[in-house]
């Protein structure tokens, strides 16, 4: 019972990653794509830990934390050539 | 030039329908099936089996035991890679000149703010997967990588400035990244000199104790498997990915100012 | 039915990745930037890691394919059999991840290399250096 | 004698080791003293592992074939070094060009950054040593991203000049595609044999009905697979040693980019790797007495390399005859070299493998000759070919100018050269009487490129560099005539002397023939083939 | 020891994450968190406490449950709005207010900025450290007046921080 | 299985259920709203309610799975981990985003009706 649950409640998860990648193809501008990578990568946040109930496996969740580090590193270091447009400084 | 990106495009068209055409109608590469090849179910049992100690490597990490002992030495080559893409670019970028007083520009207080207080917590994270290597996924260098976040997220959000107020020079970490390399060929050596010194059988890079030789790393610490070397060689890849990786980062964000200098030097050349 | 569907998305996947190891060795040998050359490099060899991972991977019938990492020690040696059989193959993930180290090195390499060829050329174009921007090495 | 065994293990980590302590040594201590100390260190550690390749090499002369097992697993389990007679004599050859690119760099490089040159330096040699030696296909491809890594660096090292970055980037660029395409083709291989050591392979491509331990039996259409994986691996070989036609975009850039004891050292470090895997899979892997449905596959595989040879052989030898730039020159003469030691293996019998290593032998001496004696003209004059008339004056360089081309050429029975083209029109006279034409008229036009060289030298009249003084000429002096009369030595003793005529044709007799004993000795069970 | 409660502080989450992060309770773990922690604890407890930490101020801790419960509230109300936003096509008035703050210290400044992020329909866009203003995006502004915004916006968080860090 | 384990199960399931619809709202929000700014508002409510809602149902929805041994609580102690992680990185992530489209002019501001920042503040 509780894998089907969670199995539609997945299937809504991909539903909504599809709709942030065609945010994520159509632009129109950097900050409208990043913003919908910052989106998706929650949402595979999400995925991971629900994954890891249903396939009973403690391993996947574990990476959920390096993800979200990736992706504010992502978030830091657009914003950063969007205002100094060079990375040194 | 318009032909040419013709040509290239129909070529590599007809390339992709062939193998496309191969995969699909002769279904010839095992993808998605029951079987799995015999090498990795071998791996799969002998990775943590204490009743083929011969076999062994007691890590209950099937894929840390494959990177440093049953296939070490190709782990061994990939990191004196990292180290000579770090020393082409030191060649390259020869000469620059770290100045200290460029007054940077960061990110707002809050980012900096945040970052501060996340950077702690990921360096215990980073231990902790690179010491936990041999028992949980992860190993030295997801931890190093996880490490060198650390100094990018510095670089962008404080300014390069503050991992030189920090005290990170790129000359330092290539002379720690270099002792850790040769800490790990010793660790790596270290069975052959005991094999030496006792007049048995030994080998480079062993592990636990073979058919025909007897001499072994500690396997157990306390409670936990230490799985040998492996746990020793995860330590220094942890600092080998972060050295290098922030070497090469503080090396690819000089600014102009420090750059300037590198390129000024006139060498005499043939 | 299932066993049909899951190798049709595998094929299918497989597909994708010559596709786009194809659209990658286009860029690599048509666009003039070296940024998107580099881009390119990366898209290629990230295609063919995929690739490899996909090798490993295995269906087991009743039960979901475990990751290669043991959850605890071992009891018996009935224990390891059991999880030979459902565990996906550790190899080709070992190599994956020597593969894409060495990647990263060779790339940031690159990068320093498209670095000082803009120090010389101001532009990462390689039309500049097409367009006698070489000098004449000898007399 | 334990240490004769650990000694090819122990090779790469010591090339490894002596890179990070040249290049600590300096950024450590930053005097004169440590600028001296580095030339020391690393001339006397290439003495020692020149040293320790020749003991290899003795060994292997004893045994046949020797392996080594990394950790003391058995290998399909572990990594397994396996040498025998070809790549040990290789290997040999490769430290002995480290050595001498060693000692002419302590002459010809004057940089404050020397230590990073060095330290490249062994790191390529490490590279390309355990691509001689390795047993494990994997493990070949992370020494070759080893050699090429360092060997970009290296071409990258007179980074001021913009064409020595381009040159740099080209190299790269295109050595990662190449690199990539070989490990696609690793992967392809071990989902079908479901392993990864050569002598495993070798022997499922011969058995496919072997149980071997660990690995067990083949998994899938070894056929196909093997036909896929085998031509993206002859693509990426042939890529290596610059050979295909798309090897042109890259070659001359590097050989006359690169700094000129690293071009030197190339042929024999970097690029016969290309001629020696070339070998390694298609006699020892897919060989002799593999399964009847690869046996078409192989033939017509390699009548297609030895038109793409005779192409590129053509190619290079006519870009030869219009080439101004001495380096370029050398760079054409090398390709044209090695495209007919290419052809050598294609014809797939003792004598024209044989050739083909006398001929790689011959080019890795006769070249490091010509390059070593034009880093005295540039030193002296310039890159143009005219300025060979600097060496005009000195009777000794212009002896072993003469060797040098007699060698590339190869008329004169004295050198070791002759033997290789001689051996090459032998083999070729059994297949039919085409190719030995081509050979001959090949030769012939190569010999224009190669007597201009003469002609120059002597109705030239020297332009000496005014801007800069004259260097003590004395080491490459000896060096260049050390080297030529090793050419004189090594043809002589191939004629007069029988048992190195007979340890030559040895080495190609064991290659093709004896892959029994490399894969028995290698996985260490019997009763397999 | 100088500042012995910040140390332990700073000691103790390390090690609580550490161990947590392995997944595992063993006496290596524990072993291994302890070098861990002590080493990040001496780089960096300087850096990250800046005030020498009492006995009473971790008494003050118990009024970061009173925020979270606050936070939690702000949060539903946020979300509520915002859904009748995205589906039901609630009309909206964009704006960049201005909001005046009270607050000293980073730590309090940043909470205050990451809650209002946080919730949606508000976003920090920039903060002036000089005229302590804080340039917040509303979707749905009420009002433009700096004052009245921060009563709307700021004031109940701004009380709970100041009693924190204060 | 216990009654409190049917607590867990019924606390974890409907936050996790709950987070689906706030996710299914945030997804629509970063597809309709028309600009850069607006489109900043749903992602916060796809990351609020969309992943921590669902990471906590995750935690909570862990203890009760009696089956999974000591593993269970591993589940439940990262995200609780991640959790804490998102709620101070992802603001920040998103203001600096915010901050920087905003000073580059790289995305359009409109629809705006008032703007306090432009009028003549110095830009830190």
């Amino acid at each position: 019972m509780l894998s089907s649950v969670l199995l539609i409640i997945t299937s809504i998860y991909v539903v909504t990653a599809l709709m942030y990648i065609i945010r994520l193809v159509k632009g129109p501008t950097i900050p409208d794509r990043v913003l919908a990578l910052d989106a998706l990568s929650f949402d595979l946040a999400v995925f991971l830990a629900l994954l890891s109930i249903i396939l009973e496996n403690p391993i996947l969740v574990s990476g959920v934390i390096p993800l979200v580090l990736w992706i504010h590193a992502i978030d830091i270091f657009v914003s950063k050539y969007l205002e100094a447009r060079e990375m040194g400084e | 030039m318009i032909k040419r990106d013709v040509l290239v495009a129909f070529s590599l068209s007809l390339l992709v329908l062939s193998i496309s055409l191969i995969i699909w109608l002769e279904g010839y590469i095992r993808i998605a099936t029951p079987i799995i090849s015999s090498l990795g179910e071998s791996y799969l049992y002998y990775s943590y089996n204490p009743w083929y100690s011969n076999y062994t490597s007691f890590s209950l990490n099937v894929v840390s035991a494959i990177i440093w002992d049953y296939r070490g030495f190709d782990t061994f080559l990939e990191t004196t890679v990292l180290m000579a893409s770090i020393i082409a670019i030191y060649t390259l970028l020869r000469g620059f000149e770290e100045k200290v007083f460029l007054q940077p520009k960061g990110l707002s207080t809050i980012t900096k703010t945040a970052t501060k207080i996340v950077i702690p917590l990921i360096i215990a994270y980073a231990l902790a997967i690179a010491t936990h290597g041999q028992l949980t996924p992860g190993g030295g260098f997801q931890g190093g990588a996880t490490l060198a976040v650390i100094s990018s997220l510095i670089i962008a959000v404080y300014s390069l400035e503050f991992l030189y107020y920090m005290g990170y020079r790129s000359k330092r970490l290539v002379v720690i990244r270099g002792l850790c390399l040769i800490g790990l060929i010793i660790v790596a050596i270290t069975p052959l000199l005991i094999g030496f010194i006792l007049n048995t059988k030994s080998y480079i890079f062993q592990n636990m104790s073979k058919e025909d030789s007897f001499i072994s790393m500690p396997s157990f610490l306390f409670d936990a498997p230490l799985a040998g070397s492996i746990f020793f060689y995860n330590v220094f890849e942890l600092l080998i990915v972060f050295t290098g990786l922030t070497t090469a980062l503080m090396l690819l964000s000089l600014r102009d100012v420090e750059l300037k200098k590198a390129f000024e030097v006139r060498e005499v050349y043939e | 039915m299932s066993e049909v569907f899951i190798q049709l998305a595998f094929r299918t996947s497989i597909i994708a990745f010559i596709v786009n190891i194809a659209i990658a060795m286009y860029g690599v040998y048509t666009r003039p930037s070296l940024i998107k050359k580099f881009i390119c490099l990366i898209m290629f060899t990230d295609a063919i890691n995929l690739f490899a991972l996909f090798i490993g991977f295995r269906v087991v019938n009743n039960t979901y394919p475990k990751p290669p990492v043991l959850i605890r020690e071992p009891v018996s040696p009935g224990e390891l059999e059991e999880f030979k059989y459902i565990a996906v193959d550790p190899l080709p993930q070992a190599l994956v991840l020597t593969a894409i180290v060495i990647s990263l090195a060779v790339f940031m390499f690159v990068i320093g290399l498209i670095l000082v060829y803009y120090e010389h050329y101001g532009t990462t174009s390689i039309k500049a250096m097409r367009s006698g921007g070489v000098e004449e090495v000898f007399e | 004698m334990r240490i004769m065994e650990y000694l090819i293990g122990l090779l790469p980590f010591f090339l490894v080791a002596v890179s990070v302590i040249i290049l600590l040594i300096p950024i450590l201590n930053k005097s004169w003293k440590s600028q001296r100390l580095v030339e020391l260190l690393s001339l006397t550690t290439s003495g020692i592992a020149v040293i320790m390749s020749l003991l290899v090499l003795i060994n292997v002369v004893e045994n046949r074939v020797v392996s080594y097992r990394f950790a003391g697993f058995k290998p399909p389990l572990g990594i397994v070094y396996t040498v025998d007679l070809l790549s040990s004599l290789l290997g040999f050859l490769s430290m002995t060009a480290l050595f001498l690119t060693v000692l002419y760099s302590k002459w010809f490089i004057i940089s404050e950054w020397k230590y990073l040159y060095y330290s490249l330096l062994f790191l390529l040699s490490a590279g390309s040593i355990s691509c001689f030696y390795t047993g494990d296909i994997f493990n070949l491809f992370v020494s070759i991203e080893l050699l090429s890594i360092s060997a970009y660096g290296l071409v990258a090292f007179y980074r001021s000049k913009p064409t020595a970055i381009v040159a740099s980037l080209r190299y790269a660029m295109t050595g990662i595609v190449a690199t990539s395409i070989y490990f696609f083709a690793v992967v392809l291989i071990y989902s079908a044999f479901g392993t990864l050591n050569m002598a495993d392979i070798a022997l499922k491509l011969r058995n496919p009905n072997a149980i071997t331990p660990f690995s067990q039996s083949v998994l899938g259409d070894i056929v196909l697979t093997s036909k896929i994986a085998f031509s993206l691996m002859v693509w990426v070989f042939l890529f290596k040693t610059g050979i295909l036609p798309i090897g042109f975009t890259w070659q001359p850039h590097v050989y006359s980019e690169a700094p000129l004891p690293i071009s030197a050292g190339f042929t024999a470090i970097a690029d016969s790797i290309g001629i020696y895997l070339f070998m390694r899979f298609f006699t020892t892997i897919l060989g002799w007495g593999v399964i009847e449905e690869l046996v078409v596959f192989r033939i017509t595989l390699f009548s297609f390399i030895q038109v793409l040879a005779i192409i590129s052989a053509f190619i290079s030898v006519l870009l030869m005859i219009v080439e101004k730039d001495i380096k370029k020159l050398i760079t054409y003469s090398t390709i044209s070299q090695f495209s007919l030691a290419l052809l050598g293996i294609t014809l797939d019998n003792v004598f024209g493998v044989v050739s083909a290593i006398l001929l790689l032998i011959s080019n890795i001496l006769g070249d490091a000759v010509l390059f070593y004696l034009a880093g005295l003209l540039i030193i002296g004059c310039g890159r143009s070919i005219n300025c060979i008339a600097v060496l005009k004056n000195s009777k000794s360089m212009v002896f072993s100018l003469v060797v040098a081309i007699l060698n590339l050429f190869g008329v004169l029975p004295v050198t070791i050269g002759f033997w290789g083209k001689a051996l090459l029109v032998l083999a070729g006279i059994n297949k039919s009487i085409t190719l030995p034409i081509i050979v001959l008229v090949v030769s012939g036009i190569s010999a224009i490129g190669y007597f201009k060289l003469l002609h120059v030298m002597y109705t030239y009249k020297a332009v000496t560099r005014s801007d800069q003084e004259l260097r003590n000429t004395v080491i490459p002096k000896t060096i260049i005539l050390l080297l030529s009369t090793t050419l004189i030595v090594l043809g002589l003793l191939f004629t007069l002397y029988e048992p190195f005529r007979i340890f030559i044709i040895n080495v190609g007799e064991d290659l093709l023939g004896n892959y029994r004993e490399y894969i028995v000795k290698s996985i260490g069970v019997e009763g397999l083939i | 020891m100088k500042r012995f409660l910040n140390k332990l502080f700073v000691f103790t989450i390390i090690l609580v994450f550490f161990i947590i992060s392995t997944g595992s309770f063993k006496y290596y773990t524990l072993v291994i968190g302890v070098i861990v922690s002590a080493i990040t604890t001496y780089l960096f407890e300087s850096s990250i406490v800046k005030k020498t930490l009492r006995l009473y101020d971790v008494l003050k801790l118990l009024y970061l449950f009173k925020y979270i419960v606050y936070f939690v509230k702000a949060e539903i109300h946020a979300h509520l709005e915002l859904v009748e936003i995205i589906l039901f096509n609630k009309p909206i008035r964009p704006a960049i207010v201005a909001v005046p703050y009270h607050v000293e210290s980073d730590y309090g400044v940043t909470l205050i900025a990451l809650t209002v992020t946080n919730t949606p329909g508000t976003i920090v866009l920039n903060i002036d450290t000089n005229s302590k203003l804080m340039y917040i995006h509303w979707i749905n502004a009420s009002t433009f007046n700096p004052d009245e915004a921060r009563l709307v916006i700021t004031s109940g968080f701004e009380k709970l921080v100041e009693k924190i860090f204060g | 299985m216990s009654e409190l384990n049917l607590v867990f199960y019924g606390i974890g399931l409907g936050l996790i259920a709950i987070g689906s619809f706030f996710e299914v709202v945030g997804a629509i929000g970063v597809l309709k709203l028309p600009s850069f700014f607006l489109r900043l508002h749903a992602l916060t409510v796809s990351c609020i309610g969309g992943s921590i809602l669902p990471l906590l149902g995750v935690a909570i929805l862990a203890i009760g799975l009696e089956e999974m041994g000591s593993q269970r609580l591993f589940i439940t102690a990262i995200c609780l981990i991640s959790v804490f992680i998102i709620l101070i990185l992802a603001p920040s992530g998103s203001h600096s985003l915010a901050r920087a489209a905003y000073n580059s002019n790289t995305a359009p501001k409109q629809p705006l009706e008032y703007d306090a920042l432009s009028r003549g503040v110095n830009k830190d």
